[in-house]
This record gives C-alpha cells, structure tokens and sequence, in this order.
C-alpha cells in the first residue's frame, strides 16, 4: 500500500462505559484520527453497545458524562457507527434505547441521516475483515 | 449474621455476579455497583438466571451508577431496590462482613 | 461504626477510587468513622500530585486530599505496591538515589502492614478494585 | 469485638496468575498478616486455582515465578488453603494437578499435613460466611 | 486476507474468547496468550465450544505463557499449535491485519 | 515488515507491557522494523523513571529504555492519558507548575495523533492490552 492511500480504521468498542475509562479515551482517538483523512468506522459489540445508551446522567457519581460527544462525531466526518443486533439482544436493548446520532451527507444536499447501522454478527465479522487497521478498547 | 456481597463488573463480561450468586448465603445482600449495576437489568439474557441465583438474597443497585448508564428504574429487575451511597453505608454497617467479588 | 477501605485501581482508568471516595463520604457524613483508606495494587496511583486531569473532569487526587484534610483521614499507599509503580515520597526518593519524588498531600507510604492492622481494627473492611 | 479477641480474615483468590499481578500481590499481603497472629485461612476458588499449578515455569516470558512461595505458607503459620472443587472441575483439574503443599502441625510432633482442603462450593459459601475480614484479590 | 486475533484473558473469567471466535473467518488464525491459554486446555468446561467454534480457523498457544502456568502441552486441546514470540511475530507478518480482543 | 505496536496497560500490574516487550524483541531479532511503540491508557505508566521493583524482579521501564538505546525505537507516551496519570517531562512540568517530572529515559511525551500517524505508515499494527 502506498503512502498516499487511504486505510480503512475501525475502532472496534467492546466495554461498557464509566466503570472503566476504554469508551472515553476510545473516542479521544476517533476524535483525533478524524483528521488524518482515512476512512474511519467504529464498532459497537458486546457491552461497547452500551456506550451508545440514551439518557446518560452521571451527576451522581462526580464522573464525566461523555455520552453527547458521540452525537457531535459527524461533525468530525465519522458517521459510520456499526452496532451489533445479537449484543443488543442479549442485553434486551433495541435501537430506540441508544441515542439518535446524526449526520450531514454534504453529497446529499446536507440532507441529515442516522450514523448509527445495526448489524448482524456475520456482517459485523465481514467488516472487521475488511480493515486495515483495528483499534481495540 | 448476614453478608453484604458487592460485584462491580458487567455480568455480560464477567463472571463475578454468577460466582458471588452461587456463593450467597440466603437472607444476604447483593449490592450491584459501577458496571455491576447492568447486572440488574430485566429482560437480558442473563435476568433469569440473576433472578433465580438471586431469589434468597435481597438485591440491590447503586442509583448513581444506574443513572449514569442510562437505565430507566423501570427497566431493572422486579425486587431490586435502588439506594443511594448512604444506602451502600447503611447496608455495609448493618451486615456483618462485606465481601467484594472483584 | 468505623470503616476500612482499600483501593485496588488507578485514578480515572477504573472507577475504584471514584466510588470508594463517594462511599467515605457518605460514611463520614452519616457520623461513622474511617479509621484509614488504604492504597493498594495499581490503588497507589491515586496518590500522586503530578496529575493533570481535563479542567472540566473531577480532580480525584485533589479530592481525597481535601477530604483527608478535613477529617483527618489517614491515607496509605502500600510501599510494595508503590515501588513497582514508581510513587515515591521525599525520603524514599533520598534512600533509593532517585531524583523526584511525587507523592500528594495528604498521603503516606507505609507497610502492607497497615492494611492487616487495619482490618484488625475496623468494624467493616471494603474494597473498591475491579 | 474487643480489641483482643482474634480475627478470621480470609484472603480470597480468584483471578489467574501471571495475566495479572493480584495473585503475586495477594500473597505479599498473606505473609505480612501472617505476622499479626490472626486465625488466617486463604480461598481458592474460579479461576484462583489456576494459582497452585505445578510446574509453573516463567522462563519464557520474563516474569517472576512466584509459585513455590505457596511451599513455604506453612513456615508462616498459613495453614488452611481452600480449594474450590466445582472450580477444579470446570478447568479439568485435580487435587494431583496441584502442588503439594505441607505444613509441620506443631501439636501433632511436627508431623506434615496436607495444607489444601478441598471444598465443595456449598462449604467454600458457608466458610465464607464465618470470616471476620474478607480480603478480595 | 486472513486475521490474526489474539486473545490475553482467561475464558473462564472473561467473555473475549467466546466473542472473538464467533467472528472468526475461516481460515484466519487466533492466537492465544497470557491467560488467554487457559482457552487451549482440553478437559474443561469450555473445551467443547472452543473446539467447535474455532474448527474452521488455525489455533496457536504462546509456549511461555503455557509453561508458566503450568499448562503441559500434552493437555492442550488437539490441533493448537504452540508457538514462540518468533512465531507470534510471523503469524502477525503473514495475515493481513491483527485483531485485538482486550 | 513495519510493526507499529500499542501498549495499554500498565507495568507489573498486567503482563501487556511484558509482552509486547517480548514481541518487539522477537520481531527486531528477525529482522522487522518496529516504527513506534505507543503508550496509551494505563500503559502510559511504563514510562516512569521512579520504579524500584524488588530486585530479583524484571525492571520493566529500564528493559525498554535500553532496547530503545540499542535499535533506536520510538517509544511514545500519549499527552492527554499521561495527564491524567501523573506522568511528565521536564518541559510539561515546567509548562504546568508541577515541582517534578518523572519521565524515562528513551521515552517522549507526544500527542494521539501519533498513534494515527504510525497506524497509516505501520504494515501492521498490534495492541497489548486487557
């Protein structure tokens, strides 16, 4: 692969957030990668789905509550948010219980769209084949 | 002559909850905490187990932790009873031993 | 009813030292007593004043030494424990011919001893880890 | 409790060694308490068993073996190594993967005994349930 | 095009080698290590799912890490294949990317 | 071949440090490149001069600052996981009025995006972690 191609990044979620500090400086670095122009997507299986959760309120236990951060990524051009149905199902979640994460298509008249794209197990497996770089937290 | 057990790992991950639920003793506390707290959840795939593991022991989730995960009250487990950190002393100091299942 | 805690993880990497800091002060607000917090495994991180959190996140190191001061609190990081980690007060950094030391304000290093006396003399003993 | 009277602590291992440094730590605190003349008992239950291998041979991979440390608890007066055995089965090991470890019994003409008392996860729930302190690694 | 995933914590505690090999492709290689070796024993409870999961990929162990937990490799699962840090370098070299479970 | 290589834990207390030491060894033995080794999360604490393990012990920060010596490497801390942890060089400790710095020798304190650059330039890029 030459320098000047662009590499296919999945940052690749797998732990829930505030007990342990993964999701938060997770999205540190999908925040920074965003502007070195690869094409980036990220991951949401096992309990990293649980990042993704609406109504996050963490004022009781002093911590930071990041959560809105991932609904500011398409301001940044990250708007591929892989989220996988059987982790999903297995905690008893559905795509309503996450929040609505949007973006601005600029190659569709900035019509906004949802970032988020659930898939299945084997799809998820598919993509993660795909990459060329994975990042684990 | 009670226990309180506390477990603050996700159950989805960790095996911490199962081991400390086969390990209680009846009339115990469980207080779920941090991550433990998704351990509370209905409607898992782990709720019927933790329901039936759980159903000599008094269970109890830390209501910080479940507000900061985002977990409607109405989505936890029938018989759990949420508590404040006070609620944690409370039922720390009026156990006879606590037992942290890291 | 007094209360002996141990801290088994880092600051902001686990959200040990952050819950075993809410429970203190509940305890201590109920009126209860904590006989000393004692620092242990990846804990001892928790004591070092280099730390430079965000501004708009919590300063955990901050908090517990303002919360020692207050109280009195006695809080002792394994010296074991913080050998391996690189936590150092002023005379160990002397002893040991290393030249910065950074342990924070309000902190002791001593021996996994206190930890036994510790249980000994608490009422309830808890851990925070993961 | 007067201040007198004598605790039961209880050390309880269940994480594996080497992946992580409770174990290793763990045992430090079991040999300074051993100097404090409580009634001392350690649990082994999960995946602590996997602590008591024989034959642990760190070599390899640079770490120190710490394992004949557990030889010498009885030279400490740590005498009662509880062992889970639902925890032996789910790994499929035995009493004979272990080590053999001894202590002198002083009331007995310094005969050897068996240090590791195997239990069932019922008696392994109902020592618990005596302790004073228990201690988590 | 294959993967090579690397799995460090112990299956019996944690959940990472069961959600790796359930998104495996066949032909890639899982390469166990630190507690993750644990994964390659046979004879235990999770023997069976390990076995039937990882059937269509190649399964090493990391030799240091089995002999220092004591792990004799005529225990190992049939088919894992022990490897040094040498051959965990090649295998990283001869897939096309490297897959973490953490 | 290009190794690019992500430490995330800290030493003593998880073997990933350990590892990927072996790994980088096992890798330049043979004759690959490893362009960066990078320090992120609790991995950042490798990187502390102020350790004094037990010495029948392996010194963990001292083993990677003389293989840095020896093949050159490019041994990264990440700023903003460093920050929190109470690591610092002489230069950031001035910057933000601390009193001391505990930084190793081969090691350099630097920002994320140098994990992204040795993402893209790196042939293959490996995490040990936990």
């Amino acid at each position: 692969m030459s320098d000047d191609e662009v590499k296919k990044f999945l940052y690749v979620n797998r732990k829930a957030p505030y007990g342990t500090i993964y999701a938060q400086e997770s999205l540190e670095v999908v925040l920074i990668g965003a502007a070195f122009d690869q094409d980036v997507a990220m991951a949401f299986l096992d309990d990293g789905v649980f990042q993704l959760t609406k109504g996050q309120d963490t004022k009781g236990t002093g911590l930071k509550n990041f959560s809105p951060t991932y609904r500011a990524l398409g301001d940044y051009e990250v708007t591929k948010l892989y989220v996988e149905q059987e982790s999903l199902d297995e905690r008893g979640l559905t795509l309503d219980d996450l929040q609505d994460i949007q973006y601005e298509d600029e190659d569709d008249d900035y019509a906004e769209k949802p970032s988020i794209i659930v898939v299945s197990r084997d799809q998820m497996a598919s993509l993660m084949a795909e990459q060329d770089v994975i990042l684990s937290f | 002559m009670a226990t309180l057990h506390t477990v603050n790992r996700s159950p989805f991950q960790d095996q911490a909850l199962l081991s400390c639920l086969r390990h209680v003793k009846k009339g115990d506390s469980v207080l779920l905490f941090e991550d433990g707290v998704y351990g509370a959840m209905s409607g898992t795939a782990l709720s019927d187990t933790v329901a039936e593991l759980g159903a000599d022991v008094s269970v109890y989730a830390l209501d910080a932790d479940v507000a900061a995960r985002g977990i409607d009250s109405a989505r936890l487990l029938e018989g759990v009873a949420l508590v404040d950190y006070a609620g944690f002393v409370d039922l720390a100091a009026n156990t006879e031993r606590t037992q942290n299942w890291l | 009813m007094k209360f002996g805690i141990v801290v088994n993880e880092g600051p902001y990497t686990h959200q040990a030292s952050d819950s075993a800091y809410n429970f203190v002060k509940a305890a201590l607000a109920k009126g209860h007593e904590v006989s000393r917090v004692f620092f242990y495994h990846d804990g001892v991180n928790v004591g070092t004043r280099l730390t430079i959190p965000p501004q708009d996140d919590r300063q955990i190191q901050e908090q517990w030494s303002a919360l020692a001061k207050e109280h009195e609190l006695d809080l002792v990081i394994c010296i074991a424990a913080a050998q391996r980690r690189g936590l150092l007060d002023e005379n160990e950094a002397k002893r040991q011919g290393k030249d910065a030391d950074n342990i924070a304000e309000g902190f002791r290093i001593s021996g996994l001893g206190q930890l036994i006396e510790m249980g000994i003399e608490a009422d309830r003993t808890i851990t925070f880890g993961d």
